[in-house]
Order: C-alpha cells, then sequence, then structure tokens
C-alpha cells in the first residue's frame, strides 16, 4: 500500500471529482443513451411531455430511496419501505378523508407515525444488534399485520384535494412534481454530504470499530438513520396517495426492491461508507427510464423481465468499468485491489 | 558464501501505478546464508518490492532470477511453490480460524476422503509451534482473540513452515516485543544456506542481523553495501536523502506535582488485568512496557471504556468516573490512539482532511451545516500540531503512508483537546522520520500540561520518551521505574517475567554499569 | 453488514437456541393439534419444510462468503416450470427433469458467481438482476400456471420412505451430512476464511474469485434443487413464486446464526430456522391466532429468534475470552 | 445467560401452552368452516373476505358453524400447507381462493377424502372434487373488448392494460380480448403494461404512454381501471377514452356523470365482483347443510354488467330497486360496487363489506339454482374441451367487421 505521497496526493478525496459522482453522472447518461436508442426504434418516443411524465412518476422512488441510501451508507438495509409506503398512504387518506383543513393535523401525525417505525427498526439494529435485514422485515410483517387489522383491508377514501391537485399542478408550465424532486435532491444532498451527522454516518458506515474509539454517537445515528428512512418512505406513501387520489395497502409494495437497486446503481457500497444520494437519485431516475422503454416495446411479460435484469447487470458492468479506468486517472489502483480493500471493483489484474 | 552464485537476482525491477513510478530500475541479488536488511522511509518502495517478489503484483519491466531459474510468480501460491515466502506486515492471518488451519493454509492436509481433520492438523500445528519455540498459544486458539504480536510470530512461523529457500520477513517485528526469539530462528534458517530480505525500520536490527543493507528512496536503490561502521545518522540521511539530525526529544520536568493525577487506575480489574493501580501527572508522559498479551490491550481499551471494569475504578482529576463508552471517555479527556490503525482508526472512505475533523466536526458547523472554511482552519491547525502537510489532506486517507496515516490519527486525536493521550504502539509501522516527529509531538503535548499513557513495543521509545514507566505481566504491574532507571535490558526482563520488583535495585546498578543481563 | 467492535461469538450456540425453539414450537402444534401427529402429518410439514430449507442452505454457502444472493427465487421458478414442462414428456423424466434442473441452477450460479468474482459487481445488485431475468425466463417458458409434473417426483419425493421416515426428512439429512463433510474439505475451510477476511484469506493463498465461483454455483444448485421440491409438492408449475418466500430464506439463514456479514454460521442452522418458521406459521394456526395476528407474531418471532441466538453468542464469546486469558 | 436462554424457551413454551388452553374453551358441534383468502392487503381481496365474513356472523349460520379466516398471502405453498392445517383441525368446509389453479389439487384431493367440503371463488381449480365457483368462464375479455370496439366504431388507438402476468384469468382474458381486437383492423394496440390490478400501477403507467401516444381513444382494463382513467383525465382532461374495467364506485360515478360524457368518456364496468366470495360461501352453506346438490363441479357466476345508461345512485347504504352506486361522499372512489349483489346477497350492507361485520336484522335467503359454468381445460377441468365459442362475446353483438 505505501505509495510515493506525492502520487497520491492527486487523488480526489471529497472532493468535486469523487468517483460517486463520476458513477452517478455515468448512470444518468447511460439513462440519456437508452432513451436515444428509443428514439430511434420509435420516434414518438421521447417528448418533452414524456421526460415530464418520467420524471414525475420517478417521484416516489427519488424520495423513498433516499432513506434507503442513508440505511445502506450504514451498511444496513431497510425492507419496511413498501409497508411504510402503503401505511402512510393509507393514513393520509384516511385521516384526511377529502378535506383541506384535515391536511394540516394529518400530514405530521402521518409522518410521526412513519417516523416511528423507522425509529423502531433503527433501536432494534443499534441497541438490540439485530441483522437490519431482519429487524426491518419483521417491522414491516408487523406493521402491515396492524393496518390490516384497523383497516379490515379496505381501500381509503379520497386523499386531500390540495394534495391531489399539488401532484398534477404545474409552476410556471413546469410541473410541480418535478420541481419537488430538485428541491428535495438539493435538499437531501446537503443533508446528507453537508452537515456533520451526514459526516459522521460515513464515518459509521466507513469503519464502526473506529467511529467507536473516536466517540461518535454511533447508536443515535444509526436509530437516527433508520428513522429518516421511515420518514422518507412517509412522504413517498404521501405523494403516491395524492398521485392516485386514493390509498390501498398494497400500493408500497413494488417500490421496495426498486430503492434498493436504485441505490447499489447509484455506486452505493452495500458494506457502507460509500455513496452519495446523487447516485441514487440517478440510479432511481435510470430505473424509471428503462421500465418506461420496457412499456413502451410491447413485450410479453417474460422478456421485458429479461431485459430490464439485463440492463441492470450491464449497468452494473459499466460501471465497474467506470470505477477501474477512474482508479487508473487516480493512481490508486493498488488501493483498489480486492487483496488491499475487500472492495469487488476492477479485481481484474 | 558469495562464492557459490545469489539464490535471488532481480534486474531493473520497474512498476508504475498510473503516472507513478513506485519502483525504478531496481537490481539486487541475495546470496545464500545471507540476512538483506531493505530499509526506507514509507512509500520509498518497500513494499511494492515486496509484493513484486512475493507474487502479489507483477512487475511492468526487469525480471528475476529464483535458484538459476527465471522466477515469474503470479500469485503468492506460485511464490511458495517456487521456494519464495513472506511473512506480512499486514498480517495475513484468517481472524476467525483457528491457529492450525491458518498456519497451514491454502492447503491444509486432506485425509483420503478429501477431508481436512481439525484433530490431526492441530497435532501438527502443536508439534510445529513447539519446532519454532512457541508454547504459550493453544493450536485451536482463535486467531482473532490472540494479541497481536502473537499473531505475528505466526505469520512468521507459517512463512518459515513451507522452507523456502528466500524468506521476506516485511516490518516482522513491528508488534513484536520479544526480538530474541525470532533472531533466534533467523540464525537457524540462514543456517542452512537459504537467505532473507528483512525489511525493517529498526536500525538496531539491521546492524545485528544484516551484513548487507539495501536501501530504497523513491523508487529507486540509493545504496546497497554493509553497514558495518555507518552511524546511524548516515544511514538515516541515506534513507531520507536528508540528513536526520534530531533524536529523541530531552526530557523536561513538566510534570505538576501539585494537581491531582490527570488519569489514575485504583485497584483495576477487568478482563486480562488484574488490580492494575498507577497514576499519571498533569505533564507527564507514563510508559507501559510488556510483552505482548499481558493485557496492555486490555487495559487501554478498558481506561476508554471499551471493556467493562470488573473491579475497582478510574479517576480523572482525582474525581472517580465512570466510563461506560469511548464517547464518555472522551468527553472525561482521555483519547485512545488505537492499536491496529487501519481497522480501529482509520475511516478509509474518508479524506484525510474529515478523518482529522471528525471528533470535533460540530465546532465547524452552524446548525449542523459544515463551514468548509472553518473545518479547513481546523484541520490545518490539527495537521499544524504533528506538521501533516497540508498536500495530503485532501486525498482519501487510505491513499497515503502508514506514517502520515499515524500523523493524522494523532492530529485528531489532539484536536479534541484531550487531557491525557492514550498512546498504543503509535510508531508501529513507521518510518523513523515520522517517528521522531511523534516523539516530540509527545513531548510537546506533556509540555503544554497534557499527560500520556504511552505503549510501545520498541523498549529504546520507552526509556528515552517516558518519564516513569510501569511494566505489566500477566495483566498485572510487576515493577515501576522512574526516568534514571530505565534501562533496555532491565525493561525486558522483567516484563519476560525473569525479574520482580524485588530486585529491581540490583538490576538498576548492574544496567548503569552496562553489564547486560 | 457492520458487526460491534468484538462481536465474534461462534454460531453454534444460536443456532443451538433456534434447534431448541423449534423443537418447543413442534412440541406445542403436535399437542395441539394430536392429529397433526401422524407419520401423514409430519411428512405433510416437512414437506413444506424442506424447500425452504433447500433454498436457505445454498443461499448460506453465499453469505458465509459474505456475499448476498437475491437469485433463488428466481432459480426455483425457472426449475419449476421446467419440471412441469418437460419431466412428464421425457423418458424417465424424473431423473432427467433432475438433471436438466441442476444443470440450470448450476449455469445460473455460474452467471452470478462470474459477476460477482471475476466482474467484481455488487452481488447484491447483479444478483436482483438475475433474478429478474430467471423469473422471466420462467415466464415465456409457462405464461400461465399449468403443465404437469412427472408422478413419480409427485408421489415418491413427497412421501415417506418405507413408509418409516419422511423422504422430507432424508433429503434435509442429506443436506446436513453433506455439508459437515463439505465443510471440512479445503473448499469449505475456503469459503469460511474468504468470508471472513478476503484480503487475509488472498494473502494467504486461497483463491477469492475460485472460491466464490463454487460458492454461487453450488447455491445455484441448490435452488434448483428447492425448485425440483417445490414442483413435487405442487405436481405443477407456476412461474410466479412470491417474493416472501426469498425474504423467508434469508429469515432462516440468520435465524440458523449465520452472521449476514459472513465468514460465521453454517447450513444446520439455516436447516433449522427453516423448520422454525414452516412450523410457526402451523403453530400460530393451531393457537387460532386471529388472521392479520399472524402477520404480527411473524414478526416478533423472528426478532425474539434472533435475538436469543445474539444473546448465546454473546456468551460464547465471552467464555472464549475467558479460555484465551488463561 | 445460560439461564436466561432456558429462561426464554420456557418461557415460549409456557405462553403456548397456556393460549391452547385458553383457546380449548369452546369445542360444541358447530361445523367448523374455514375461509382461505389470498393476499390480504389488496382491496378486492379485502373486499370478498369481509362479505363471507358477514355472512358467516349472519344467523341461522352464527348459531350453525364456528367460522375462521386464514391468509395464505401469494405463497402457494403456505396454502397447501394452510389447508392441510384446516383438515388437521377438522373443518368440515373450506371456501378458498386459490393461488394456482393446479398446485392445490393434491391437497384438496387429501381434504375430500377425510369429507372436507371444498369450495373456490373467483379463481378456479382443476380438481374435479372441489366446486368452483367465479366467472372466469363468462367471457369477459370477449364481451368487454367487443363493447370497446363497437364503441370506438371498429378503429382507434388503445392501451391494453394487463392484469398480473402469469395468472390463469389474465391468460384467460387477454386471449378473447386479443382475438376480438385482432378481427379489426382499425384498432391499434399502441401501448400494453402489466398493471397488476393496482390502480397506482396503472396510473403511472397510463400517464407514461399518453405522453408518447396523445390521441389514444380507449384504454381496455380488468382492474386498476380506476387509476387508469384518473391519468387520463389528469394529463388529457379535455378528451376522455372509452375503457372498460372494474367497478370502482369512484369509477362508475366518473361513467356516469354527463360532463366527463360530454368530453367523451364511455365506460362499462364489468370486472369480477367481490360478491363472487359471497356467493360461493352461501352456495358451499346451502350443499353443507344438504339444501342444494349440484350436478356440476362448476358454477358460473352472472358477469356484471353496467353502463353509464344502467347507473343508479343509491340513497341508503344498500342496493335496492336497482340503484348500484354510492354517492362520493359515503365510499372510498376505490370501492367496489361490486361487492355487493342485491340478487344472491341481499343480507350485505355497505358496512358489512368494509367490515365484516354482519347486517343487522339479516337473515340468510335461500339462492335460486345456479347456472353452470362449460369447462376450460387447465383453468376449471383438466381434459376437457373448451366450448367452440370461448373466444366469442356473448353478452354484446359484435359490430361487422368493415373491410
Amino acid at each position: 500500500m505505501e505509495m510515493n505521497d506525492e502520487a497520491r496526493s492527486t487523488s480526489g478525496g471529497m472532493t468535486a471529482l469523487k468517483p460517486e459522482t463520476v458513477t452517478a453522472v455515468l448512470v444518468l447518461l447511460s439513462a440519456v443513451v437508452m432513451m436515444l436508442a428509443m428514439k430511434l426504434v420509435n420516434p414518438t418516443f421521447g417528448s418533452v411531455e414524456q421526460l415530464a411524465a418520467i420524471l414525475t412518476t420517478s417521484i416516489f422512488l427519488v424520495v423513498a430511496s433516499y432513506g434507503q441510501g442513508l440505511v445502506i451508507l450504514l451498511g444496513g438495509i431497510d425492507l419496511s419501505i413498501g409497508v411504510v409506503m402503503s401505511i402512510s398512504g393509507m393514513m393520509i387518506a384516511g385521516l384526511t378523508n377529502g378535506s383541506n383543513e384535515a391536511l394540516f393535523w394529518a400530514l405530521p401525525i402521518t409522518l410521526v407515525t412513519c417516523l416511528a417505525v423507522g425509529l423502531i427498526s433503527g433501536l432494534g439494529v443499534a441497541l438490540l444488534k439485530i441483522p437490519p435485514f431482519i429487524m426491518t422485515l419483521a417491522m414491516g410483517t408487523t406493521f402491515f399485520g396492524v393496518a390490516l387489522g384497523v383497516t379490515a383491508g379496505s381501500s381509503q377514501r379520497t386523499v386531500a384535494p390540495m394534495l391531489q391537485s399539488l401532484m398534477s399542478a404545474r409552476l410556471a408550465g413546469i410541473p410541480f412534481p418535478i420541481l419537488f424532486i430538485l428541491c428535495f435532491l438539493i435538499a437531501g444532498s446537503l443533508l446528507q454530504s453537508r452537515t456533520a451527522a451526514g459526516r459522521k454516518l460515513y464515518a459509521i458506515g466507513s469503519s464502526m470499530v473506529a467511529a467507536r474509539i473516536v466517540g461518535l454517537p454511533v447508536a443515535t445515528i444509526t436509530v437516527a438513520a433508520y428513522a429518516v428512512s421511515g420518514l422518507g418512505a412517509g412522504l413517498a406513501g404521501i405523494l403516491l396517495a395524492g398521485y392516485s387520489s386514493s390509498a390501498t395497502l398494497d400500493m408500497g409494495d413494488p417500490f421496495l426492491m426498486p430503492t434498493i437497486a436504485a441505490v447499489v446503481i447509484g455506486g452505493a457500497c452495500v458494506t457502507g461508507g460509500r455513496g452519495i444520494y446523487f447516485g441514487t437519485f440517478a440510479g432511481a431516475i435510470f430505473l424509471s427510464v428503462l421500465s418506461t422503454i420496457i412499456t413502451m416495446l410491447s413485450l410479453s411479460q417474460g422478456w421485458r423481465n429479461i431485459i430490464q435484469g439485463g440492463i441492470i447487470v450491464i449497468a452494473l458492468i459499466l460501471q465497474t468499468k467506470q470505477w477501474y479506468l477512474f482508479s487508473m486517472v487516480n493512481r490508486q489502483l493498488t488501493r483498489k485491489r480486492p487483496i488491499y480493500t475487500g472492495q469487488p471493483q476492477n479485481s481484474e489484474t | 558464501m558469495s562464492s557459490s552464485g545469489p539464490i535471488l537476482q532481480a534486474s531493473n525491477l520497474i512498476k508504475r501505478y498510473g503516472a507513478t513510478v513506485a519502483l525504478d530500475e531496481v537490481s539486487f541479488s541475495l546470496y545464500p546464508g545471507e540476512v538483506c536488511g531493505l530499509l526506507g522511509e514509507n512509500g520509498a518502495g518497500k513494499s511494492t518490492l515486496v509484493k513484486i517478489l512475493s507474487g502479489i503484483v507483477v512487475s511492468d519491466a526487469g525480471e528475476m532470477i529464483l535458484n538459476r531459474s527465471l522466477y515469474q510468480p503470479r500469485t503468492i501460491v506460485d511464490a511458495k511453490a517456487l521456494g519464495l515466502s513472506t511473512a506480512f506486515q499486514e498480517l495475513s492471518l484468517v481472524p476467525t480460524l483457528s491457529v492450525a488451519v491458518n498456519l497451514f493454509l491454502p492447503k491444509p492436509k486432506v485425509n483420503a476422503l478429501h477431508l481436512v481433520s481439525m484433530r490431526s492438523i492441530e497435532e501438527e500445528a502443536a508439534a510445529v509451534l513447539n519446532e519454532y519455540g512457541i508454547f504459550d498459544v493453544s493450536p485451536s486458539a482463535i486467531v482473532a482473540d490472540l494479541p497481536l504480536g502473537m499473531r505475528q510470530r505466526i505469520e512468521i512461523v507459517r512463512a518459515m513452515l513451507v522452507k523456502p529457500r528466500v524468506l521476506l520477513l516485511d516490518e516482522a517485528t513491528a508488534a513484536l516485543s520479544d526480538r530474541e526469539w525470532l533472531f533466534g530462528l533467523i540464525a537457524k534458517f540462514i543456517a542452512k544456506s537459504a537467505s532473507i530480505l528483512y525489511v525493517t525500520h529498526r536500525l538496531d536490527e539491521v546492524r545485528r542481523l544484516c551484513e548487507r543493507c539495501i536501501i530504497l528512496r523513491n523508487g529507486k536503490k540509493v545504496f546497497d553495501a554493509s553497514t558495518t561502521g555507518m552511524t546511524e545518522d548516515e544511514v538515516f540521511s541515506q534513507m531520507a536523502g536528508r540528513s536526520v539530525v534530531e533524536n529523541y526529544p530531552a526530557r523536561e520536568s513538566t510534570i505538576d506535582e501539585s494537581a491531582p493525577p490527570a488519569l489514575a487506575a485504583c485497584d483495576l480489574s477487568s478482563t486480562q488485568i488484574t488490580g492494575v493501580t498507577f497514576a499519571i501527572r498533569r505533564g507527564e508522559i507514563l510508559g507501559v512496557a510488556a510483552l505482548e498479551g499481558q493485557g496492555q490491550s486490555n487495559l487501554f481499551k478498558t481506561l476508554v471504556g471499551l471493556a467493562p471494569v470488573k473491579r475497582g475504578h478510574i479517576e480523572v482529576d482525582g474525581k472517580k468516573v465512570a466510563l461506560k463508552s469511548p464517547r464518555a471517555a472522551r468527553s472525561a479527556g482521555m483519547v485512545l490512539v488505537p492499536e491496529e490503525r487501519k481497522s480501529e482508526g482509520l475511516f478509509k472512505d474518508l479524506s484525510t482532511s474529515a478523518n482529522v475533523s471528525i471528533p470535533v466536526i460540530s465546532r465547524a458547523t452552524t446548525f449542523d451545516f459544515i463551514r468548509k472554511g472553518r473545518e479547513q482552519k481546523l484541520v490545518e491547525q490539527g495537521a499544524g500540531l504533528v506538521d501533516l502537510h497540508r498536500r495530503f489532506l485532501r486525498p482519501n486517507i487510505d491513499a497515503l503512508s502508514g506514517g502520515n496515516q499515524q500523523k493524522a490519527i494523532l492530529a485528531r486525536s489532539l484536536l479534541s483537546g484531550p487531557k491525557c493521550l492514550l498512546l498504543f504502539d503509535p510508531t508501529r509501522g513507521v518510518d523513523v522520520g515520522t517517528k521522531h516527529n511523534i516523539y516530540r509531538v509527545i513531548r510537546g503535548f506533556a509540555r503544554e500540561g497534557g499527560s500520556a499513557l504511552f505503549y510501545s513495543t520498541e523498549l529504546d521509545e520507552l526509556v528515552h520518551l517516558c518519564d516513569r514507566c510501569i511494566v505489566l505481566y500477566r495483566g498485572a504491574i510487576v515493577a515501576e521505574l522512574r526516568a534514571e532507571e530505565l534501562a533496555p535490558e532491565l525493561l525486558l526482563s522483567i516484563a519476560a517475567g525473569h525479574r520482580s520488583q524485588a530486585d529491581r535495585a540490583w538490576l538498576a546498578d548492574n544496567s548503569a554499569n552496562g553489564v547486560s543481563v | 453488514m457492520s458487526q460491534p467492535i468484538r462481536d465474534r461469538g461462534r454460531p453454534l450456540p444460536s443456532s443451538a437456541f433456534a434447534g431448541l425453539l423449534c423443537l418447543a414450537m413442534y412440541a406445542v402444534y403436535f399437542f395441539k393439534t394430536p392429529s397433526a401427529f401422524s407419520l401423514t402429518g409430519v411428512t405433510d410439514l416437512l414437506n413444506n419444510t424442506v424447500v425452504l430449507a433447500l433454498a436457505a442452505s445454498g443461499l448460506t454457502l453465499v453469505i458465509l462468503a459474505a456475499e448476498l444472493d437475491l437469485s433463488s427465487v428466481g432459480v426455483i421458478a425457472v426449475t419449476n416450470v421446467v419440471v412441469a414442462t418437460i419431466s412428464t414428456k421425457l423418458p424417465a423424466g424424473a431423473f432427467l427433469s433432475l438433471l436438466a434442473v441442476c444443470l440450470l441452477g448450476c449455469l445460473a450460479g455460474l452467471l452470478n458467481g462470474w459477476l460477482v468474482a471475476f466482474l467484481g459487481l455488487q452481488s447484491l445488485a447483479c444478483t436482483l438482476g438475475t433474478m429478474i431475468v430467471c423469473e422471466g425466463m420462467a415466464l415465456l417458458i409457462l405464461d400461465a400456471p399449468g403443465g404437469e409434473v412427472d408422478a413419480f417426483i409427485m408421489n415418491r419425493l413427497t412421501d415417506t420412505f418405507f413408509a418409516v421416515i419422511p423422504v422430507a426428512l432424508l433429503i434435509m439429512g442429506l443436506v446436513v451430512v453433506l455439508w459437515l463433510l463439505f465443510r471440512q474439505t479445503r473448499i469449505g475451510i475456503a469459503i469460511y476464511a474468504i468470508g471472513a477476511d478476503p484480503v487475509a484469506s488472498r494473502l494467504s493463498g486461497l483463491d477469492v474469485r475460485w472460491t466464490k465461483l463454487i460458492v454461487f454455483t453450488l447455491a445455484g444448485i441448490a435452488y434448483a434443487l428447492a425448485g425440483y421440491m417445490l414442483s413435487a409438492q405442487t405436481g405443477t408449475g407456476d412461474p410466479r413464486v412470491s417474493n416472501s418466500f426469498l425474504l423467508y430464506a434469508f429469515a432462516a439463514v440468520a435465524i440458523g446464526g449465520t452472521a449476514l456479514g459472513g465468514g460465521r454460521g453454517g447450513v444446520v442452522g439455516s436447516v433449522i430456522g427453516a423448520a422454525l418458521l414452516t412450523v410457526m406459521q402451523k403453530l400460530l394456526f393451531a393457537l387460532g391466532v386471529a388472521e392479520f395476528y399472524t402477520n404480527i407474531f411473524n414478526g416478533v418471532v423472528m426478532v425474539a429468534a434472533i435475538l436469543f441466538g445474539n444473546l448465546s453468542a454473546f456468551v460464547a464469546l465471552h467464555q472464549r475470552v475467558r479460555m484465551a486469558a488463561r | 445467560m445460560r439461564r436466561l436462554q432456558w429462561a426464554g424457551i420456557l418461557g415460549v413454551v409456557f405462553t403456548c401452552v397456556w393460549s391452547v388452553n385458553c383457546l380449548y374453551g369452546q369445542s360444541d358441534q358447530k361445523y367448523k368452516v374455514f375461509l382461505d383468502m389470498s393476499y390480504s392487503g389488496n382491496t378486492w381481496q379485502a373486499a370478498a373476505a369481509n362479505g363471507i365474513k358477514a355472512l358467516a356472523g349472519t344467523p341461522p349460520y352464527d348459531k350453525l358453524i364456528e367460522f375462521k379466516t386464514i391468509i395464505s398471502g401469494t405463497d402457494v405453498q403456505k396454502q397447501i400447507s394452510d389447508i392441510q392445517s384446516m383438515v388437521a383441525a377438522g373443518a368440515k368446509a373450506i371456501i378458498l381462493y386459490p393461488l394456482s389453479p393446479t398446485a392445490l389439487n393434491r391437497a384438496i384431493q387429501q381434504a375430500s377424502k377425510k369429507g372436507v367440503l371444498v369450495f373456490t371463488y373467483d379463481s378456479t381449480v382443476t380438481e374435479p372434487l372441489a366446486y368452483n365457483v367465479s366467472n372466469i368462464t363468462a367471457h369477459y375479455g370477449a364481451n368487454t373488448a367487443q363493447w370497446m370496439v363497437n364503441k370506438l366504431g371498429g378503429k382507434g388507438e388503445i392501451i391494453f392494460n394487463h392484469g398480473v402476468a402469469g395468472t390463469a384469468v389474465t391468460k384467460t382474458y387477454d386471449e378473447q380480448a386479443y382475438a376480438i381486437f385482432k378481427k379489426y383492423p382499425g384498432i391499434k394496440i399502441v401501448g400494453d403494461f402489466y398493471g397488476n390490478w393496482n390502480d397506482a400501477i396503472s396510473q403511472e403507467e397510463v400517464s407514461k404512454i399518453l405522453a408518447a401516444h396523445p390521441n389514444v381513444d380507449g384504454i381496455w382494463t380488468v382492474d386498476g381501471t380506476y387509476g387508469s382513467l384518473e391519468a387520463v383525465v389528469k394529463n388529457r382532461p379535455d378528451r376522455l377514452v372509452v375503457i372498460a374495467g372494474q367497478s370502482n364506485n369512484g369509477y362508475r360515478l366518473m361513467m356516469a356523470d354527463p360532463a366527463l360524457q360530454a368530453k367523451g368518456l364511455q365506460g362499462v364496468s364489468s370486472s369480477a365482483g367481490p360478491a363472487v366470495g359471497g356467493y360461493s360461501f352461501k352456495l358451499m352453506m346451502e350443499v353443507l347443510l344438504g339444501k342444494k346438490k349440484l350436478t356440476s363441479h362448476n358454477v358460473e357466476y352472472p358477469l356484471p354488467w353496467v353502463e353509464a345508461k344502467d347507473v343508479k345512485v343509491c340513497s341508503g347504504d344498500r342496493f335496492e330497486d336497482g340503484c348500484n352506486v354510492f354517492p362520493e361522499s359515503k365510499v372510498p372512489p376505490l370501492f367496489l360496487d361490486t361487492a355487493l349483489d342485491p340478487k344472491f346477497l341481499p343480507e350485505l350492507s355497505l358496512d358489512a363489506v368494509q367490515s365484516g361485520t354482519p347486517t343487522a336484522g339479516a337473515a340468510i335467503q335461500p339462492l335460486p339454482d345456479p347456472k353452470y359454468a362449460d369447462g376450460l381445460p387447465g383453468i376449471n377441468c383438466q381434459d376437457c374441451k373448451a366450448p367452440a365459442d370461448a373466444l366469442e362475446p356473448n353478452l354484446v353483438t359484435p359490430m361487422p367487421v368493415q373491410k
């Protein structure tokens, strides 16, 4: 591992040229490429309206995968996101029940509930040392049971019209959801990469042991991360309810796997410590473009799956190669070699 | 010996990483029965050379000849098969496996059914360990539970086990406190007209073991000859490319007797330590001498709340404190510089500056948002304390050399303004220049009225740096020596349990008269 | 996943606890519904267990090597539909379809292994990809539930062996025995090693990549067998395998005391975990828990099992440290 | 610590034993009847289950049977295991939503051997020992597709919203609908997706397709109809579509809304309704109590068929004198009006199908003789022949294909 420090000094640390950023940009690019390719096949594709539609519908994934990203940054995972989304949707619909006034107390109640679910997961992981996989899975099933007991599984009343109109509103011609995504992206990135708490999160994800020795509030931060994940899922659920103006208990389920995929495609390391929200965002956009494209070429579900899965894998391969090149550029080859860091990246020697 | 040709001959080895030349046309040869030292500051290319020789990386150019045949190892296994084996600095033992299994990896003996019988390999391992003079570890012990030094011994044994013609010892004594054991083995080993390439930072070892030594600087070979008759400074200047005049900083009586001790352990007991009692005054550096596995690591862990206190208590500034966690310890003013830098010290995914500022990052924030400028100031202030060059601050910390990493960790520890530094072997695997640097930092810290608990595997450091020194044996303090009593042989013999507190005076006299023990 | 600072317990206690808990549940279940305490009753129970047990065993290997694998569901779906389509058409369909299925699993595993070990992809993501692809293939082979499974597979494999011992039990026993042998082989040891510390493993001369390739391949085969047993039980093909199955497989592994971080655990625990999860369903039913509470109980029991597992691992650690101390 | 574990185990055992004893209280001579439902979070499933529960609690059944609900989720294996459990628990009759037409056959055989009566609802099994009650045989696909074609005058762009991939229902309906659309060269399917009978997904997908094909004229759905229509209303409010599908209250109200009709909305609400569950249950009970003998094991539940002109808003919370939709204020838009069935299930009220509580004062009314269904091989029978007109509409008269 020893090399000339002079050489090393040029390597991009936490600077603009973070490898994560490059990955994210690359992922976005590949999304664009896919769309261009699609446009060749079918010229009607890729109109402004359609881009708007794609972005609008990607909002749920973009929001929900934020928390997933934070949790994965800690080397954990959150499998309760789908359920939490459903619950929050059900709650906001049930509580507002078509009246705008109700929103003002219904929103906080809903969000707090979702936060609480995440909080419990976090406590289980941080204090009881239960593997995140199991803890969140268990919380998911548990709270699904609770929701089922409360609602008997039947759908909820219409969501407050304000929320509905919000999702279809346009500001200066730009659909509100897109603006929302941008704000969320900026806010999320700032919170994750520019705050002390975020910094500590990275540190803990990077080395739990060192973090404890340095005296970081490991438990607190962990719990917080899961809580935020619950909160994010809750927000996504509210948006989803607003979008589809009603809520069912299974509407969140299709979003769980994509949140994980988005984070990892975005270049995060499932073992923690590495990854930025911009990457997750890119991953989410990538996935929703992909799904649109797959809808466009009308195929049997079998082929749709094969293409979707295949493209995900290809994206990952490209990403890895990019890692490889990038590390060449940064003259960090040795440190990227699996035998020194155990990182899978560019294990070819 | 040189009558017979070289065992290993390397010519014009070149290794580039991107645009960096890590190894630049290095040629050398090893002769049967010799121990050849390989010196150089961190980043001089020692490790790269070791990697090439041991088959981890392939050189970009140049060729090697081992036993008169072309030597092009692609893997570590190749290298071993061809007769060259390596004991690595960053230990290559698998922590969750038993000593026995580790000894025989990658291919432990199998029976007719191609199964590995634990019993038989453990018996075999026991035999091997005895043969190599390791008696105090059971072959079935899990490596992770062993002290670092013991792991290093096993690492070395494993390297020797395959009876190589050439043995690479990379910082073999970094964590080893009883070096005589190794030197004994080396003598036996080279007697069989095999040869050793001995990578180290410790000059005294080179003097003692090596007829010849090679010095690398910035990837180039700058010296290849006998070191006998060279002064340390000459060697250092060869390594550093500048003359390294400084030595251990002079002791100053900065100890504040009036104030209550900054840190005191009262009859402290925890796992592996029993009834430890000591007090560190303000401005005092208290040394800890011990062979590995005498509980020193648990002592340190206990003092920062990483291990639970079983009996007794800890006092800070004369007040009794309960240290439940490192967090509590830190707020009580105690900061640990941990044993295993890589796993316990570094945040490998973070930049150096982030690594330095992390414990105090909240000082550089408004509404928890980090103010780059203020963080930068903090970091530079910290870096200043350990004079870590600012160009190392931007890159990820694991791109730095061991020495600079250690500086960064020191900077981090000092930034949070501790009352008492707990330094666990802070100079391990660090080049000479940085070492002196670290000594100065510690002494400076004491001068400012801080106090330090300092454990080192290098007795010299204890002797020259500490104001007082306690000796741990089997988890208990067996001796406490004042600065003027300190002498390496004495420390060693007490640490090894040969002498008790009783004949301390006698020893002091003898060692004073220079009679070796 | 991230480990606490000195969490290095041996897996045995936690899986042992799972075993005890499992036995307790069995006892209560049989006590509650005596009618189930018959050879057929037990056989049914074990038939329900064996699929999950096989899948979990495969997954365990991967997790031991500190990787993750989501592809199990996909592989099971494919193999299931394949058996349902070919087993009745071929002569000696039972055997040939078994071969075909193993081949499929092997291929899927090789693909995963290659992607992870040689291209260095993150296992979680790329096995998600392969899972989706496999499910797609299943849908191509069979676009709706149907097809039929060879009578031999259907009847023999779900029946008892000479009316004494359920075939499912034999299979699980076989898996356990094979594992106990396998973990003593060099590869077995290597798996634990690379799971615990890939760097050190590479430095001590182990071939991390090949080991991972082997691990994924074996896992693939295990999933394939799981699919085969599923077909035996359902007697038909269904291109959709519920994702809850995947989560249960992971739960079984974790409850069995295998660290999701790798390097610690074993297949025996996972089989026990599978048994526990299966009997838990039955037990909740037997106890007449209202339908939506079953979800809640599921969650709680999982956490409890892990929790006690942790406790015992913790105990084990401290005993060992004490031993090491003297 | 060791002790702690033991404590844990004993704790588990004791709690179990204790709860056993608590639950062993009631064991009188009631029929044990089980409902094995599929995934529980889904509105349709919930409504069906609630209807059945309510009926089970309605006199005289409340006295006659001991009723228990089990959720098998989406896991066939679990459903098999659950059926076995129910048989072991001494079930007299089981009504279930089968997750696979074939996978349960053996479990059902085992049950029948023990004299357990097995009925399915909505989805079917090929096992002749079980009774299928469903309208999968009622040509939904053909009828709705033909209806759309007629409304579109045989030409136009349409979006095809499949249900859940890999299910028998989806396969059957898709076949029929495709067969019809193919007949008319003017009809172009510009986008198709698998909406998983889920309104949120359907809405997302439709709005994406709309963006690419701005002049879509029709949407064919099985479920997720409300979502699909929402997408159109939100993205193209001034030009609506011809649409066929579910019976969500919101959807029916929109269908009947003159303002929307003026913008070109024409809809039919016809998908299988949750009431089929209640119907199947009553039928099963009559068979169980020996009041009826079924001559075939396939019973067809009549296909609901409500067009805009048929929509009639109710005042009360039942479907009386021909009304078939509730005012917006009364129920969620996704509420399935076909959860109620004035003809066969007069016992059920709005509250009953929403919460599963029996309607006060209601008593079970006898059913008329059922209509038996034709066989569809692989769907509700193993080796039978599908009727020749399996792909033809039987409610709508096809318009001529203009060449």
